[in-house]
């Protein structure tokens, strides 16, 4: 069994309202040097079964992202 | 002939979207998330707002996945229509049959108040007798439901009037596909079908399912 | 550690801890020290308050419920009832606004679902500190944002409530919420858990080491730095309790509950106890059985686990079947853990033995009850003239200072953040004063409001506590309603500290006189004492809740609605800056005269019936300059009105009184509407709507402003004051 | 100037209302090997200055993380 992490961020084109705010509010506390900020997901799951990576790219494909807004990452730790 | 109004767990205005049915002289009738078919009978179907999965990982992605939307895909390609309110029209979204997401309003706060909606296409069958250029007053309710697409390239039909209320791309506020039978949008033309609630704007599109 | 060590980490007095061995027979051991310790602090058993709450009028032939259940329930007519309940959960917002407010919400809906209730309305009472302080602000957004949250996921419309701040709640913040539910009033449930044999059914979210001794523990003690009493936060899970009160209701509607009561303070510890000595039965419960979330659970952390989102039913053992097939429905997790017995004894098994075996009574019912001290205190005289800071030089920029404080300018801000309409049935939305719901088939409406005079009640406590319910029934009133009953939340400092014992007595019996003289009961309430720091203690906050019927059709908002309408003043007794938001928390305000809090809402509701009104508006915080801005703003609509006073300009704008109100009508009902009016209330008609411009004429000067720039300063009242820093 | 990753997850016996939904949809979905969901937030951001670690731990501390229910991760790309 192997612990999956998938993360999944707003794709570059689209706008990101979290990722802007917070960078407006990082701003407003005083940290001027934080720019760019995303904000995404990050989703951990226990997968059992040979081919974990392959099982959560379907999982992905079939629920997790949506590829019009999403870009995502599998990673088996 | 009837007009099926889909339940999900989560489902908040499944009962005013089928009393608004039923106030314009439609039948309606609920149909099950996990049903693989829509009840007997179903001549047009109501994806009602709510918070399905309680909007978990997206707004209308896990509801979107349900046995119940592949009978409603077949529905809408046979040429059916189709009505999705608020988290209804964030469901078609996800599931393809509109074009586009809906993300996080630009506040990233929940809105709900009265709208001013322009009507941009009247030529579906959902703004009734409206004319482009027509505003519709009907409330909106919602937290992630600024739409993000290619606005050039979809049969946008109503457009936020004024000030935009959540960031949509082109202050969309619903849209149809090209064949005009699947229409989404994110205001609640059910909340708007009664004068004692100030405003029957919304039975235009209440009656894009009976027409 | 010792035994002594841990009642007291528990939070039981050595008195309270000698008690326990006296009334059992023997030692407690640790589980049940456990649940002792819950079940007899402040927040379950009322220890402080119970004496004192006995004074309050409980009693009319339309209480289908009273005092004591999960709700107080009233009889609405056609075989209808209506479950109402407010409750705090001031320290869990403290401690993480968001989920504890949220969580608040989650809560008070749970307990108007074990009525057997769908919940129809939402209401949120909320105190905070000052919005200059970065941790009010923090705690306010946050707070309003988990109200939000929990409400809109969950379907039930937040229509209402109340938001002041003030430096005295820095500390100590208030969260109360208020619901109110539909019943049909021969399928009402209740939680007495009868039947020996019959099932336990726990349903919904799984147990985890949620809140473990939280809220009732945290509730009961005064907040301190003390890291160890914090307890894990409890994170909401809103769309758990909308199908949870799908299901629920699906299930009473096959009739299949014989008893059903939340899960709250305390968990399974207090639901059970309570469920068995209500029904004068026990129940034996295996701990192996209830569906955990985390590995390793002790029986006494899954006795006292606060984890949200659960309900335990009592069932036939012949529907348990059909109870759980209901529930895999809706996706949710039930299980039969125990049963229902003959003896008196609430029995909790792990592994087969028996970790718990008591009379569930002595904890349900035995704690020890306290006196609080009542030493009279003398009470602040009305300030004289000397004592009043010298007039304004301008009094329009005066009064549009004050149109934009947090505490006079408007709400939007926050209750646009909740789903106000949610079910089509909200015909008067927030913003006004009472929010009316209609209620299906055709039986009518309902008017509900929050409203407390927290400084009244500091200032003059048995006065504040008669004028905290006759402004309840006055916005009640005002929307053409007549009150049926209420619910309190009794937000107090420590008891047993300083005047505080002494004002509580004084806050109820003043409550009392003012609900008996309404013939209004109280069907269900809350308490919450302890809020007070080293440094602040907050003011004496009776909330009140209370709901009134309405016909929704002639549902009155507080708008002008046209052109060259009569604007009236209807009301009785003296305006003053004592107590007022313009001036503060000093001096005696006027105290409400009882004959003519009940003339003047006989007059509104009767005029409004014969259709008289065409709006009516209650002058509160911020005196008649502010309420007639306020009616004016809606439909951008000016007015020009004469006050003729020997007042001050300053007392004639802002000062406060006791039963005022600013109504309109079309000049040709003014002469009904004054022929209406009874001895004890004047109706004096004061000026036109009409314009663009608000001018208020006073003997000696005129003041004036424009509409646009009274609801420019009121609608950045709040916004500002978050936004700067 | 270097990109930095945070990552966010609910802590470990708090409840994750979020994963547990998607849990369940995945199962419905006929994913039945995924177990033990947890879903949290990632950001990214660019931060100039020395300490780059240092003062992405700073903003978390002061806004991005909420130590009550969420334990935080900070790692520079
Ligand atoms: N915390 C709140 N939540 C929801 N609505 C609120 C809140 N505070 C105030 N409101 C609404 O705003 C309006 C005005 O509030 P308030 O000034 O407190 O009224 P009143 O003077 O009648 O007590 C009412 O409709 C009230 O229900
Ligand atoms: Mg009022």
């Amino acid at each position: 069994m192997s612990r999956v992490v998938i993360t999944d961020m707003p794709r570059a084109e689209v706008l990101d309202p979290q990722g802007q705010a917070v960078e407006r509010a990082l701003r407003g506390l005083g940290f001027d040097d934080a720019d760019r900020v995303r904000v995404g997901k990050r989703i951990e799951l226990d997968i059992d079964g040979p081919d974990p990576e392959g099982a959560a790219r379907k999982m992905c494909d079939a629920l997790l992202a949506n590829p019009l807004i999403e870009d995502f990452h599998v990673e088996v730790v | 002939m009837s007009v099926a109004v889909v339940r999900f767990p989560g489902t908040l205005d499944h009962v005013s979207a089928l009393a608004a049915v039923t106030g314009i002289g439609g039948q309606a009738q609920y149909a099950w998330h996990a049903d693989d078919e829509l009840p007997q009978g179903t001549s047009a179907v109501l994806l009602p707002g709510g918070f399905s999965y309680g909007d978990h990982l997206r707004p209308g992605a896990i509801a979107s996945r349900s046995p119940i939307m592949a009978a409603v895909r077949r529905h809408a390609e046979a040429g059916g229509r189709v009505l999705g309110i608020c988290n209804g029209f964030q469901m078609l979204c996800e599931s393809g049959l509109l074009p586009g997401a809906l993300i996080d309003n630009d506040s990233l706060s929940f809105i709900c108040h009265q709208a001013d909606l322009e009507v941009v296409d009247d030529s579906t069958p959902w703004t009734g007798d409206a004319g482009a250029g027509d505003t519709l007053s009907i409330p909106i309710k919602h937290h992630g439901g600024a739409w993000f697409g290619d606005a050039e390239a979809a049969r946008v039909v109503l457009r936020y009037h004024g000030e935009n209320p959540n960031g949509s791309v082109e202050r969309v506020a619903g849209l149809a596909n090209a064949t005009g039978n699947v229409m989404g949008l994110m205001p609640h033309p059910e909340e708007a079908c009664d004068p004692l609630l100030g405003s029957t704007d919304g039975r235009a599109l209440v009656k894009g399912l009976v027409a | 550690m010792s035994e002594e060590a841990l009642h007291r980490q528990l939070g039981l007095t050595d008195d309270e801890f000698a008690h326990i061995p006296e009334l059992l027979g023997r030692d407690p051991n640790e589980p049940e020290l456990v649940m002792f310790s819950l079940m007899w602090s402040e927040h379950c058993s009322y220890k402080h308050s119970r004496k004192l709450l006995r004074r309050f009028p409980v009693e009319s032939d339309r209480v289908l419920q009273g005092p004591g259940e999960n709700a107080g329930v009233i009889d609405i007519g056609a075989g209808w009832g209506l479950s109402l309940k407010i409750e705090s959960h001031n320290h869990p917002s403290a401690v993480e606004p968001f989920e504890g407010a949220a969580t608040g919400v989650g809560g008070i809906v749970r307990d108007i679902l074990a009525m057997g209730s769908r919940p129809i309305a939402l209401l949120d009472s909320l105190r905070f500190g000052e919005l200059e302080s970065s941790r009010s602000k923090h705690l306010f957004t946050r707070a309003v944002e988990g109200i939000g949250h929990y409400g809109n996921c969950i379907g039930v419309p937040t229509v209402g409530g109340e938001v002041s701040f003030d430096e005295r709640y820095e500390d100590s913040c208030l969260v109360n919420a208020m619901c109110v539910g539909l019943v049909r009033a021969d399928r009402i449930l209740r939680a007495a858990a009868e039947g020996p044999g019959n099932a336990v059914v726990l349903i919904g979210n799984r147990t985890g080491r949620d809140g473990i001794g939280g809220a009732s523990v945290l509730a009961s003690a005064e907040l301190s730095e003390d890291e160890d009493r914090r307890p894990s936060v409890q994170v909401s899970d809103p769309f758990t309790e909308r199908k949870l009160m799908d299901c629920c209701l699906e299930i009473a509607d096959e009739g299949l509950f014989v008893a059903l009561q939340d899960l709250g303070a305390a968990g399974l510890t207090s639901s059970a106890s309570e469920m068995a000595a209500k029904g004068g039965v026990g129940l034996d419960i295996d701990l192996d059985l209830v569906p955990l979330r985390e590995t390793g659970m002790a029986a006494a952390e899954i006795l006292v686990s606060e984890s949200q989102e659960r309900m335990l039913g009592v069932v036939l053992p012949r529907d348990v079947e059909r109870v759980i097939a209901i529930c895999e429905r809706w996706d949710l997790d039930a299980t039969r853990i125990g049963t229902v017995t003959e003896s008196p004894n609430l029995v909790a098994r792990m592994g087969g033995e028996a970790v718990v075996d008591l009379p569930a009574g002595l904890l349900a019912d035995e704690a020890p009850l306290y006196d609080v001290p009542v030493e009279p205190q003398p009470i602040s005289a009305p300030l004289g003239p000397e004592e009043l800071p010298s007039e304004p030089v301008d009094l329009r920029a005066t009064w549009l200072e004050m149109m934009g404080r947090p505490n006079l300018g408007s709400r939007r801000w926050i209750y646009e953040q909740y789903d106000h309409l949610v079910g089509a049935n909200t015909v008067v939305r927030p913003g006004g004063d009472a929010a009316v719901v209609r209620l299906p088939d055709g039986i009518g409406g309902v008017a509900i409001t929050t409203d407390c005079a927290e400084v009244h009640c500091e200032l003059a406590p048995r006065e504040g506590g008669m004028a905290t319910v006759f402004e309840a029934a006055r916005n009640l009133a005002v929307v053409g309603a007549r009150p049926l009953a209420a619910t309190d939340c009794l937000n107090f400092p420590n008891p047993e500290k300083g005047p505080t014992g002494w004002r509580l007595t004084e806050v109820i019996e003043g409550m009392s006189q003012a609900l008996e003289a309404l013939e209004v009961p109280v069907v269900s309430g809350n308490v919450s004492l302890y809020n007070e720091s080293a440094a602040r203690r907050i003011y004496p906050t009776p909330v009140v809740g209370m709901v009134g019927s309405v016909d929704p059709e002639k549902a009155l908002g507080h708008a002008f609605q046209g052109d060259g309408d009569a604007v009236v003043l209807i009301g009785y007794g003296p305006r003053r800056l004592d107590g007022s938001e313009y001036l503060g928390a000093r001096g005696c305000p006027p105290a409400p005269d009882v004959a003519s809090e009940i003339a003047l809402n006989g007059l509104l509701v009767e005029a409004n019936d014969s259709g008289l009104l065409k709006s009516a508006h209650d002058v509160a915080a911020g005196g008649f300059a502010v309420a007639l801005a306020e009616c004016g703003m809606p439909g951008d609509l000016g007015a020009t009105v004469e006050l003729d006073t020997r007042s001050r300009a300053d007392e004639a704008l802002f000062g406060e009184g006791s039963g005022w109100v600013l109504a309109s009508c079309s000049s040709e009902n003014l002469a009904r509407l004054t022929a209406l009016a009874p001895p004890e209330v004047a109706v004096r008609h004061v000026g036109q709507t009409g314009g663009d411009q608000v001018k208020i004429g006073l003997p000696a000067s005129t003041v004036s402003a424009s509409v646009t720039e009274l609801a420019a300063a009121y609608e950045a009242a709040i916004p500002g004051a978050l936004n700067e820093h």
